[in-house]
């Protein structure tokens, strides 16, 4: 196989190349003056799909209908609870940071305890989760729009070396997500079970557990995200991770994760999440319609799909 | 012991004790609802999602998932609250184009192995364009047949409930009893040995979808009457809440294990969990957890009275 | 005589600032007033996801439980008809505000949002006579305060032709959304001098803009705390001068003193107007301190301005 | 050229190949109207194969099929059916969710029309009653719901039944696997009545003397080419065997008797029937009919000694499964990850996988058991069926568990890979591991230490020593009472 051919059997590159498409005819609106800009904006605003999206991989990669459906309420609970906290002083940072994980943990532990110990299907639990938890989101604050402290502010909107600081971020956990994936046990595990969960019971690996830490770890990147945009968009609002329950899941199906499961890549997360905010910055550019906009980014998600070809024994 | 429940009326016992139980607390709690028009007002909203049930159950039953319910109701409901009113042919071949894309996604998700949740999550994508551009503001106007279906009067009971009954018996009929539903359950159960009994399983597949966008599109129009006019967003939830529906009614994400009674049964238990908390008069706060809790709640009770089952399977 | 009459709020929606507003406003109008015996009870519900199938069915849910008046903010106006006609039908009193239903049984506290949209490029037609580029930020596609307002802007733009939308995105009304969309778009548009919006957006706008190098453009802003307070920082630092229009929350109350009369037995028109809630360069500080911090600009209503706007609509 | 006009299906020089695996090399076999064909043959010799060409489900690449002398240009499933072929497959194929009147409908496509329930209702009870008088199954219940023996007893009578087109040839591929002996000798006795009737058969089972005494012609299989075909009469039970070519026979006869009664215990288990032990460097055989609560006990052992929450960092036991695809592999990896996944702990440090340590692992156990590949990189589905199997033992002996469970894991698994890994089981028991194995071949049984003989759930029998002969255990897997 030429280098080339290898690089298109790769299941991330088809986000890649759209993404690329997407950017280069936007640019071409203003002749490459924005490009810079447009640049920018595309990697902050990825930033933070990429980090929940690396949260919904993991949770998919464990096989047919696992997902996470309580990612917009927890990113929503951990930036209202974490920004009330630190009320506007920078000594907080660090203690907001901690409950944001904290409550990360809390929620995937209750999504887990319903999967297992009630047999709810992760679908239907998590979305009752997320349900328990907006009302608690609401519950803290009552949707007051507190201000981040204003050293978090400045760091999570200004860019180092013209790269945004939170695309930093999530490029730092994208690294550490690949890490896990490829170089250590708990990467091999998870895929093993989204392949076949009985075959990996048989080959002594810890299913539950990995299972567990897996929607933990979801929870909790969903949670560091929802801090992230909180202190980013400069301040927490009841309603603000809702974009991103589909935008989750469209990232790891665009990026080429089998949805059948145990297949996952990293890359294809940014590709798909690039792409996600350059198609409606493209479609916005050229002055089309909301509906033209949704028509098109359907088509263009069936196209990806069927380009990336269909998976043997893909279930769903 | 020679009295024997099979599982199939076991998996029925369950969603229908669930529900017994709801309304009796319902009743306990507002003793006005049971009357005729307590029941109607209870129920009617429970007629286009038991529609939209049965069509995700239709498509569940081949091991597949359709999340492109709630926006491909939504389309539906602004067509019917445009073209059906203003120029019913064209609306009529509109919904019957809508129909056939459906059968069309069977065929191609078959066809190209492609998986159901990433076809139908772009779809919905779709479907939600089609209706903003229908629809960009809300409005349109139920016709006037659909209206009057939707609140006429029967004697004895109140339309909500002759409606369930009908849909749960035109549904049990074309899916328990007909030899199309055995087909597409069989697909469901063991999809080799439907193949080599000589069936096509493009067409059962295509069948099963073209059904599921043929109960859609009803669910849209029996919305669309109760509501008397459509926006784009209309019927966004019912996504989740057939879904819901149909693992409520003791129907299962694989294996073609369906109960039509079921999910009309569990798409009436979503829409009175509602009422009851009403009832409640929660604080404001926690409404809306308190709905995930009542869903939390019916499906441990599920898992319970299935141990009892597997216990009595035993015996 | 109302004391024995009970009043219902159907809510659709509790994900933002402002209806956290809307909620605490009428939690404490109708606390006080249930506490002095005007009215029975005055219940708020919210439904869980800004559906109007899922309102419809709780408007039901209020029939059955005899309520003699429901005090609504419609997720739809024309598909919760039905259950507003069942309503009706069944005596009770319907009182619509905000998001209003067009059913004609039921009474209107409508904002004029047309009005609203066009007051905007009217003020920047005051402050920028030269005209020039702008930016639309609309709110959810789909629903009817997003249509009507944009239409209002756009009639606006064409009343003062000097102005120009180069862009329009979406924002839903959500900060964290606006701020996506505009830093989307806005490397690939020309100079903008204004950015027209409906609420909620202007921050995030804000935001997105102050991330590029561009002149800050003169942002209508929408009443909450946070969009007031970066105004008054840019206008201590660099005389920065915008508008901010809205409607108030506490219209809820309002409606609460609408429906209460209306159970009084008064005569009431069907339609009534509110104004909105308009705050400018002379009156910020002063909004600013009476906003709660992350809340909205807020008017809570008596009982006499109840009556004040009944009146007046005769 | 007048036996193939006669014949009812007539099949000619069939080629078929996967890749590069000849399932058939070159047959041609005939099936005349009243007449029993018995087929046999090694594991993967062709006959499932055959059968599928015959039944329409596989189109061969060479070759040709005729019927009542007409040569079938468009032979498919449906031509097949319409000629009255039918099939009873050897792994189960009804519909598990659906009812058993449903599955008659599914299998008789022309059955439609209104009230088709009470005809098909009618239809397979009549088939029941008539290959098993006495049966006891309800029609209308779920195929889901019955026990494997009823499974099969429902797809046989399914087979014969007649729905409008009356069956002419039926082909049953294994179909007493899962019956008793007085079940197997009702169908048998069926075969015969249908076969006299004018009906014809063919009949596929590693149960030499049903093959005898049933058939009227034997076809013997090796590798994908008919090696003997005569009259039943023409062979016997020696016969047989030695013209299915079987090596095994020879060398598994050996059996080694050792004593390990004085080892000490390793595993001791709870079942409803005889309590269940171990000991170390024993060799355990879990025998009985198919199906009657082996792989169970395998899977409560392992679920006794394996946590599913924490990472074991010595686990007790390893696992060989039989089902390959439903258990064993991971069809997205590579040969070397399949391996190592069960050994993975060994090959980490503080939770980071050693790639070096895993390869040079990897690379030995390539040449221990001679995985047949060029590189341990490449996909495991692109190894042979038998070579897969194969990494899923050096999977299992790649740990450091003391104890090794199998359940039935030499299904499939040619003859020459069968004798390499006896030799490895015996070489590692040698050196003290413990093997539970559950196994549906005497053969294997018979290399054991122990047995235990399983009926319906239970522990019936404990063999041992020189107890353990075929004639013990089919007496205690039948009877239900030990020997
Ligand atoms: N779909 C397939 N793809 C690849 N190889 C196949 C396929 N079907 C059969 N084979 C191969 O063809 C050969 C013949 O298989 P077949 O199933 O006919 O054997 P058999 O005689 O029925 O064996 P058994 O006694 O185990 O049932 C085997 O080597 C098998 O691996
Ligand atoms: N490459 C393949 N693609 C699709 N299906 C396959 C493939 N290989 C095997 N199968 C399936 O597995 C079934 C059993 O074949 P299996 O792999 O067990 O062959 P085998 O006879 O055990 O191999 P071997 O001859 O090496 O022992 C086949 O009938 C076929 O359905
Ligand atoms: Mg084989
Ligand atoms: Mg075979």
């Amino acid at each position: 196989m030429t280098p080339v051919l290898r690089l298109f059997s790769k299941p991330w590159i088809w986000s890649w190349l759209a993404a690329l498409t997407v950017w280069f005819l936007t640019i071409m609106v203003t002749l490459g003056a924005s490009t810079l800009g447009l640049s920018q904006a595309a990697l902050t605003f990825a930033a933070f799909s990429v980090i929940v999206g690396l949260g919904q991989m993991f949770v998919i990669t464990l096989g047919p209908g696992n997902i996470d459906l309580s990612v917009p309420a927890t990113m929503t609970l951990a930036g209202t609870v974490a920004l009330k906290l630190m009320n506007v002083e920078n000594g907080m940072i660090l203690p907001g940071l901690l409950i944001a994980i904290v409550l990360g943990l809390a929620v995937g532990l209750g999504n887990y305890a319903l999967i297992k110990a009630l047999r709810i299907p992760p679908i239907i639990a998590t979305l009752s989760m997320s349900f328990i938890v907006q009302s608690a989101a609401i519950w803290t604050n009552r949707g007051l729009r507190i201000k981040p402290p204003g050293m978090l502010a400045e760091f999570t909107t200004s860019n180092t070396l013209g790269v945004p600081n939170v695309a930093i971020v999530a490029l730092l956990i994208s690294l550490f997500a690949w890490f896990l994936l490829e170089k250590t046990i708990y990467g091999r595990w998870i895929s093993a079970i989204g392949q076949s969960m009985p075959a990996a019971r048989m080959a002594g690996i810890p299913v539950d557990g990995t299972r567990f830490v897996t929607y933990l770890f979801c929870a909790v990147l969903a949670s560091l995200a929802g801090y992230l945009l909180a202190c980013f968009s400069g301040g927490a609002a009841l309603n603000m991770g809702s974009e991103y329950l589909l935008m989750s899941i469209a990232v790891v199906v665009i990026g080429g994760t089998a949805v059948a499961g145990g297949d996952s890549n990293v890359p294809g997360i940014w590709g798909a999440s690039l792409f996600m905010f350059l198609v409606v910055s493209m479609l916005n550019t050229y002055g089309v319609g909301a509906g033209i906009r949704l028509i098109m980014t359907g088509l263009i998600i069936i196209s990806v799909i069927m380009l990336a070809g269909g998976r043997r024994a893909g279930m769903r | 012991m020679t009295f024997r429940l099979s599982s199939d009326a076991l998996r029925l016992a369950i969603p229908a004790l669930s529900l017994t139980l709801l309304l009796a607390a319902v009743f306990w709690l507002q003793p006005r609802a049971m009357s005729y028009v307590g029941l109607n007002l209870l129920f009617n909203l429970a007629v286009p999602i038991a529609l939209a049930t049965i069509a995700q159950m239709l498509v569940m039953a081949v091991n597949d998932l359709d999340l492109s319910m709630g926006t491909f109701v939504s389309f539906v409901a602004c067509v019917t609250a445009t073209f059906l009113r203003d120029a019913p042919l064209t609306g009529i071949l509109i919904l019957a184009g809508a129909i056939a894309i459906y059968a069309g996604l069977g065929v191609v998700i078959h066809l190209r192995n492609l998986p159901s949740i990433v076809v139908t999550l772009g779809m919905s994508f779709v479907w939600g364009g089609l209706a903003v551009l229908l629809l960009p503001a809300p409005g349109g106007q139920a016709p006037d047949w659909v209206r009057w279906l939707m609140t006429v009067k029967p004697p004895l009971a109140p339309m909500a409930i002759v409606a369930s009954i009908a849909i749960a018996a035109v549904a049990h009929l074309l899916v328990m009893r007909s030899s199309l539903g055995v087909l597409i359950r069989g697909i469901g159960g063991n999809q080799r040995s439907v193949e080599r009994a000589g069936w096509s399983i493009v067409a059962a597949r295509a069948g099963a979808y073209g059904l599921a966008g043929l109960f859609a599109v009803l669910a849209g129009i029996a919305l669309v009457g109760l509501t008397t006019s459509a926006d784009a967003n209309i019927a966004l939830r019912y996504t989740l809440l057939s879904i819901a529906g149909v693992i409520l009614g003791g129907g299962e994400f694989i294996g073609g294990r369906v109960s039509p009674v079921g999910a009309v049964i569990g798409a009436l238990t979503l829409t009175l969990a509602g009422s009851f908390l009403s009832f409640l008069r929660i604080s404001p706060d926690w409404q809306i957890g308190a709905q995930g809790a009542i869903l939390i709640v019916v499906l441990a009770l599920r898992l319970m009275l299935n141990r009892l089952e597997k216990r009595e399977k035993r015996r | 005589d109302t004391s024995a009459k009970k009043i219902a709020l159907s809510n659709n929606y509790a994900g933002n600032s402002w209806r956290q507003a809307m909620l605490t406003s009428w939690g404490k109008v109708t606390g006080e007033a249930v506490k002095a015996g005007t009215v029975a009870a005055a219940d708020p519900f919210t439904t869980a996801e800004n559906q109007a199938t899922e309102q419809a069915a709780q408007i039901q849910n209020m029939i059955l439980q005899g309520y003699d008046a429901i005090v609504l903010n419609a997720a739809s106006p024309t598909a919760l008809n039905g259950a507003v006609k069942e309503a009706c039908d069944a005596g009770i009193t319907v009182v619509s505000f905000d998001g209003i239903v067009t059913e004609p049984c039921a009474w209107r506290i409508a904002v004029n949002f047309k009005e609203m949209g066009r007051s905007e490029v009217e003020y920047l037609s005051k402050k920028l006579p030269e005209g020039g580029n702008l930016l639309e930020i609309r709110g959810l596609a789909g629903v009817f305060v997003d249509d009507e307002i944009s239409a209002g802007i756009h009639d606006g733009v064409k009343q003062y032709p000097q102005f120009k939308v180069v862009g329009s995105v979406h924002g839903d009304w959500a900060q964290d959304v606006a701020q996506k969309a505009v830093a989307g778009i806005l490397p690939s548009l020309p100079d903008i001098v204004g950015v027209v919006t409906q609420g909620g957006d202007g921050y995030g706008a804000a935001q997105a803009i102050a991330a590029t190098d561009r002149k800050m453009p003169t942002i209508i802003m929408g009443n909450r705390e946070d969009e007031l307070k970066w105004w008054k920082e840019q206008k201590d630092g660099k005389g920065y001068e915008t508008m901010s229009v809205s409607i108030a929350p506490g219209v809820s109350t309002l409606a609460f003193w609408v429906a209460q009369q209306i159970l009084d037995g008064k005569e009431v028109k069907k339609d009534l107007v509110v104004p909105f809630l308009r705050i400018d360069q002379d009156n910020l500080e002063t909004n600013l301190a009476n906003t709660q911090a992350g809340g909205v600009a807020n008017v809570e209503y008596t009982q006499a301005d109840a009556i004040k706007v009944i009146e007046s609509a005769k | 050229m007048d036996e193939v006009l006669k014949a009812v299906i007539a099949v000619d020089g069939a080629k078929v190949s996967f890749g590069a695996v000849r399932a058939l090399d070159g047959v041609t076999l005939r099936v005349m109207p009243g007449e029993c064909v018995g087929l046999v043959g090694h594991n993967g010799a062709g006959k499932s194969t055959i059968v599928s060409v015959i039944n329409g489900g596989l189109t061969p690449h060479e070759g040709s099929v005729a019927s009542d002398g007409e040569r079938l240009e468009r032979y498919g499933i449906n031509a097949a059916r319409a000629r009255g072929v039918r099939c009873v497959f050897q792994e189960l194929s009804l519909c598990p969710n659906l009812s058993i009147v449903e599955n008659t409908r599914i299998m008789h496509r022309h059955l439609g029309g209104f009230g088709w329930r009470r005809r098909a209702a009618g239809i397979i009870e009549k088939s029941l009653d008539a290959v098993f008088p006495g049966h006891g199954i309800d029609s209308g219940r779920a195929v889901g719901d019955l026990s494997i023996a009823e499974r099969q007893m429902v797809e046989i009578s399914m087979a014969f039944s007649d729905a409008g087109v009356a069956p002419r040839l039926v082909i049953l591929d294994e179909p007493t696997s899962s019956l008793d002996a007085s079940l197997a000798r009702q169908m048998l006795d069926h075969v015969r009545r249908f076969v006299a009737a004018g009906g014809s058969v063919i009949f596929i089972s590693h149960i030499l003397h049903e093959i005898l005494e049933t058939s009227d012609r034997i076809v013997v299989m090796k590798d994908g080419r008919v090696v003997a075909e005569r009259p039943a009469d023409g062979f016997d039970h020696h016969g047989l065997v030695e013209a299915m070519g079987t090596v095994a026979k020879k060398e598994t006869a050996q059996r080694s008797t050792r004593d390990q009664s004085t080892a000490p215990l390793i595993l001791s288990h709870q079942t409803k029937g005889l309590p269940f032990t171990a000991r170390k460097g024993e060799i355990i055989a879990l025998a009985g009919l198919a199906g009657h609560g082996q792989t169970e006990l395998l899977l409560a052992l392992h679920a006794a000694q394996s946590s599913n929450w924490l990472p074991e960092r010595d686990p007790l036991v390893t696992f060989v499964a039989g089902d390959r695809r439903l258990n064993g592999v991971f069809e997205l990896w590579s040969i070397l990850r399949n391996f190592s996944i069960a050994s993975l702990g060994d090959l980490t440090r503080r939770g980071l996988i050693l790639a070096n340590d895993e390869e040079t692992k990897g690379a030995d156990w390539k040449r221990r058991i001679e995985i047949r590949t060029p590189d341990m990189a490449n996909r495991i589905l692109s190894l042979s069926g038998g070579n897969q199997q194969k990494v899923l033992f050096a999977r299992a002996l790649a740990t450091r568990a003391p104890i090794v469970l199998m359940d039935d894991p030499m299904r499939g698994v040619d003859v020459g890979t069968k004798q390499e890994v006896y030799a490895i089981i015996r070489e590692e028991a040698a050196h003290g591991r413990t093997f539970i194995w559950y196994s549906t071949e005497m053969d294997e049984v018979r290399l054991c230490d122990r047995v235990y003989v399983f009926r319906e759930g239970r522990i019936t029998a404990e063999l041992a020593g020189d107890a353990v002969n075929e004639t013990n255990i089919i007496a205690a897997s039948f009877e239900g009472v030990a020997a």
